[in-house]
């Protein structure tokens, strides 16, 4: 379960929020919504622990995530406005050598199976730097099928994406939450998503 | 009596204390300064006496070697602020350790200036490649790079933690460098010139060196506290108590 | 288990960093290339004179190797800083500094280890006889991790930073003198015939010193720098 | 009309460099730093000893300008490439080529003419007299625009190809070592009495060729890079 | 008047498009489609001329735009995935240098005036960098504003922009049009955009 309490956020001189409390649990997803500017990313870098908050603390299982880092982030998967992807390597080498360096356990073929799942079948040996940028976007999302991580935290992942990819991804998302997990994240584009709770917290003022 | 003193230390760790404190203590320390530098002055011209083998040109060790002195020290004290600052999260901390390097730096930059200019006289040139001269240099390269580094970054927050970390690291080196330094020069260079006078200083010219340290330790609080004041009102201007007296200001002034 | 995990992330770690530097063969080339770039520009500006050439060999030598190691640390987190794949390391759920280590490890397999190789040669160019290039491989061979690791340092202090690649060089070069300091010496104490084991050892401790500690250093610069 | 829009342009992208390293005062600094830190390194690696540092010193001032003007050539054009701006730039209604020409001299303005203004400083800690010194400066003076325009070059042409430094190397480097000879040549004439107007003469020749060639080479480079 | 005659483009080992004809002419507005890694991109900087197009070529007013590049360049608005701003200097600074070196003529209430348009009032003298993925995206639309070119390529310009600033910018684009301009453009968002005459090239096959 993941909890925040009374979190305040300082950027410069704007607090761009304060005070804020929520809760998230098993088979719940929450919306972020908010306008241009109002501290989403800054928020969801905070619940990842990537920020340090200038008030508050965010909570994993009735614990501060910063004295559990390595429990809380072997629980997580973030995936923010950059891709996180070598544009070097493949996709399969990327999506391989990310597997390896967060605990291994994941198999060539469900390599190859991920990306086919997530329409790049055909370009996996390409160096991803050739990739469109919707392209790009889907080897990140791709680390979504191989993740065990019961809580995902997702910054605008529908950007730079086709319909098709959007609805894929939206399926993704369901299917998540109906193994008991969780899924925080935010877009400014209309998805249909159906999920058991739906939860919004919005941050404009 | 100790928790008391326990307590006034954090009472006066948040800056929203510290400022109007600075404040007060400012003019003392100016005085001060003031007073020892006058004092310490006159001695170096008038009372210590007249050098049997360089004459008048030696007199420049009353700020030479004050400088050198302060600027070891107070690099210290900078480092042990950013400790401080760093693993108890005290902005009031990191907020004097961003205040103390300009004016380590400047004092380094005052023993190589007092001292090169003391060179010309007394060894014929400018610069020696010296095992104290190069440290002092390498000295004031470190300062430049944590004062670069600072000025680099522009959130204000990271800004004062990544260069706490560079004076840790920093500090650490310093013996290292001074002492490797060391070995360095006496390796290529027989008998150097250093610069060590005779061996016996009169004690008159000790009491005034030290008198000269302490008006600039004076001068330094007094700076390091003006500059702190405007590094708080700039790092926490977000906060109701710097908006408030921002606000409440001018009314006062109006009243007077 | 804890540990098996450690391990496997190290391996996986460094052949990450090695398969990207063989992508970027160039990249490692480079790193070399001015190596020699710089040594050979010594005849050309200051004098052919071997005599005069020879009593700097190991200075220059080891200027060289010093900033070609420095320039390539531009290069050791910025790339992953840039994509965003940084962010995602400060989430494994490992250590972060034994990570750190990992990298500078890679990082020095392609950037140390060739400069060393390639000295000999710079070296006979120079005019140094062999006793002189054997020290100076052996000197450069402790040196050189150590300027990575304290390279590091500066190099995660740095990232994201406006001009953070000249900055780097400011922050690190003063830090790298001691190496400097008795690398040199111990070449110039054996050429003169004198005794040059104990800067053998001091570089040795250095190594151990900096193994020990500079990666704690170089990740919490990290997590201050992604914030 | 077209010659005023020519020279409005001149002026709005020289003063949009000048402000952009205003805002990054650090990096200009550090290239300075780095080139007096390079230059107090070698005292530190050779030895400490004045004469024979005296008669190093016009070499080792030459590779350390040579040295801090590459590195920041690096950044020349990259971040404008990063951020998109390079390809706004590609479509300005304005010939490229003097776009590149006034980059490059605002550039050399932040990076190059801070080098000469400093080298009488680190001539005095080398030891140099003050004729050395005096040529020093003149040389530097002829000689670091060559090598900012010559760079310009070879950082256009790295822009596209990841880690091309070596292709700039090979291209940049033989190109700067004229520049090198010469203008060491000139100081070493001079402080050994001898005759040095051939030397400037030559340097001064380098730059009116690089000024009319190099910009076009440049904006060929770009516009390969971009695609 | 844009026309493009037999355009190919390959990439790699892809033929993205071949036999492309199209044209655009005052008032038109043209929206590209397809997925993710069709082409549009390459199509978009082809059309700029940042490209080289292996086959065929684009027209401007009838004459190739290789033989034309200045007088095609100052009647061309293009705005890539790439913002094309400093992130060292402000918004504002940002686009009155910008205005100065395509030729200048913009005044700085001018440029106050459109920052305000767009919804970056407040924040015109802080560093772009500071600002969130979508204020970013807004001072580079400002440009729009300022401009007087008749034809804008527009890539995939609503990404990271919120619903309000989505509907501004359709109305910018609207207005555009209206004084017989032209608009070639591609988003995978659904954009409500009403123009005289729409046309729809797509790129899957
Ligand atoms: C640029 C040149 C110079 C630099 C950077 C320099 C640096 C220093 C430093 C760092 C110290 C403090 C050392 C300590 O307390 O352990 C010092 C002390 C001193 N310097 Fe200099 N110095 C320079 C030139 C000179 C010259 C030319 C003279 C006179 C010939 C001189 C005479 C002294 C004396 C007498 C002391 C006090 C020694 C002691 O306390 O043991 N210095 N200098
Ligand atoms: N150093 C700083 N100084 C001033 N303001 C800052 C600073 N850093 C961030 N900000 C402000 O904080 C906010 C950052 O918000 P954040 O990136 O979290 O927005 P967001 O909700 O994700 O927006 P978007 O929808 O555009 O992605 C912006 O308004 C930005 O201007
Ligand atoms: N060097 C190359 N080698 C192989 N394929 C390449 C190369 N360069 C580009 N491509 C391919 O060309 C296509 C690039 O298309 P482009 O970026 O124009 O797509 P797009 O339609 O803009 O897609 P998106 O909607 O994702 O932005 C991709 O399919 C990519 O895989
Ligand atoms: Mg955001
Ligand atoms: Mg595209």
């Amino acid at each position: 379960m993941l909890q925040v309490r009374e979190l305040e956020c300082v950027r410069g001189d704007h607090r761009l929020f304060t005070g804020l409390n929520f809760q998230l649990r098993g088979g719940e997803l929450l919306r972020l919504r908010g306008s241009n500017g109002s501290g989403k990313t800054s928020l969801l870098r905070t619940v990842c622990g990537l920020l340090e908050p200038t008030e508050g603390e965010v909570l994993w299982n009735g614990e501060n995530i910063r004295r559990q880092r390595d429990e809380f982030n072997s629980a997580l998967l973030y995936l923010g406005h950059h891709n996180g992807i070598k544009s070097e390597l493949t996709a399969f080498e990327n999506l391989r050598l990310g597997s390896a360096l967060s605990g291994g356990g994941v198999s060539d073929e469900q390599i190859y199976d991920a990306l086919e799942k997530i329409g790049l079948g055909g370009r996996e040996d390409l160096p991803t730097q050739v990739l469109s940028q919707g392209q790009k976007r889907r080897v990140a999302l791709s680390r979504l099928l191989l993740s065990e991580a019961p809580l995902w935290v997702l910054d605008e992942p529908f950007t730079a994406l086709d319909v098709g990819a959007v609805d894929r991804l939206a399926r993704l998302v369901e299917a998540h939450l109906k193994k008991g997990n969780m899924v925080m994240f935010t877009t400014h584009q209309e998805v249909d998503l159906r999920a058991g709770t739906l939860r919004e917290v919005s941050l404009d003022s | 009596m100790v928790s008391e003193n326990a307590i006034a230390w954090y009472h006066f760790s948040s800056p929203k204390n510290f400022y109007p404190l600075a404040g007060r203590l400012i003019p003392w320390f100016w005085g001060l300064a003031v007073i020892l530098l006058v004092v310490g002055l006159y001695m170096s011209f008038f009372v210590a006496p007249t050098d049997y083998k360089q004459g008048e040109s030696y007199r420049i060790i009353f700020v030479h070697v004050p400088a050198a002195w302060m600027s070891m020290f107070i690099y210290l004290v900078m480092a042990a602020y950013a400790i401080i600052g760093l693993t108890w999260k005290l902005r009031m901390a990191e907020m004097m350790a961003s205040a103390l390097a300009p004016t380590g730096a400047m004092f380094t930059f005052l023993a190589l200036w007092t001292g090169a200019f003391w060179g010309k006289p007394t060894w014929g040139a400018y610069w020696v490649w010296d095992a104290r001269l190069t440290s002092e240099l390498i000295l004031l390269f470190l300062y430049i790079g944590y004062m670069s580094l600072q000025s680099a970054i522009d959130d204000p927050r990271r800004a004062a933690r990544a260069s706490a970390l560079l004076a840790i690291v920093g500090v650490i080196n310093l013996p290292v460098i001074y002492w490797s330094v060391k070995w360095w020069n006496t390796l290529h260079q027989g008998a150097s010139v250093s610069p060590t006078m005779a061996p016996k200083m009169a004690s008159i010219m000790i009491t005034t060196m030290l008198v000269m340290t302490f008006a600039f330790w004076m001068y330094t609080i007094a700076v390091v506290l003006m500059r702190a004041r405007r590094v708080i009102l700039e790092r926490e201007r977000q906060t109701s108590w710097v908006m408030e007296m921002v606000n409440a200001d001018p009314q006062a002034e109006m009243k007077k | 288990m804890n540990q098996s995990s450690l391990s496997g992330m190290w391996r996986a770690m460094v052949s990450r960093d090695l398969t990207l530097a063989m992508r970027r063969r160039a990249d490692v080339l480079t790193t070399l290339f001015f190596f020699i770039i710089v040594v050979s520009l010594f005849p050309l500006g200051v004098s052919p004179e071997m005599e005069l050439l020879r009593s700097i060999a190991p200075g220059v030598i080891w200027v060289a190797a010093l900033l070609a190691s420095m320039l390539s640390l531009g290069r050791l987190f910025s790339d992953d800083f840039q994509d965003g794949t940084l962010e995602q390391m400060l989430l494994l759920p490992q250590p972060l500094s034994v990570l750190v280590l990992a990298k500078v490890f890679a990082h020095w397999l392609v950037s140390g280890l060739p400069l060393v190789l390639l000295s000999p040669l710079l070296g006979m160019q120079l005019g140094l006889d062999s006793d002189g290039i054997v020290l100076m491989m052996v000197t450069l061979l402790l040196g050189t991790p150590v300027l990575s690791l304290i390279g590091a340092v500066g190099a995660a202090l740095t990232l994201g930073v406006r001009g953070g690649g000249v900055l780097v060089s400011l922050l690190v070069l003063p830090l790298y003198i001691p190496v400097l300091i008795f690398g040199t010496g111990a070449v110039d104490a054996a050429t003169s015939g004198m005794d040059y084991e104990g800067h053998l050892s001091l570089l040795g401790a250095f190594l151990v010193l900096s193994v020990v500690l500079t990666p704690l250093g170089t990740a919490a610069a990290l997590r201050i720098s992604v914030e």
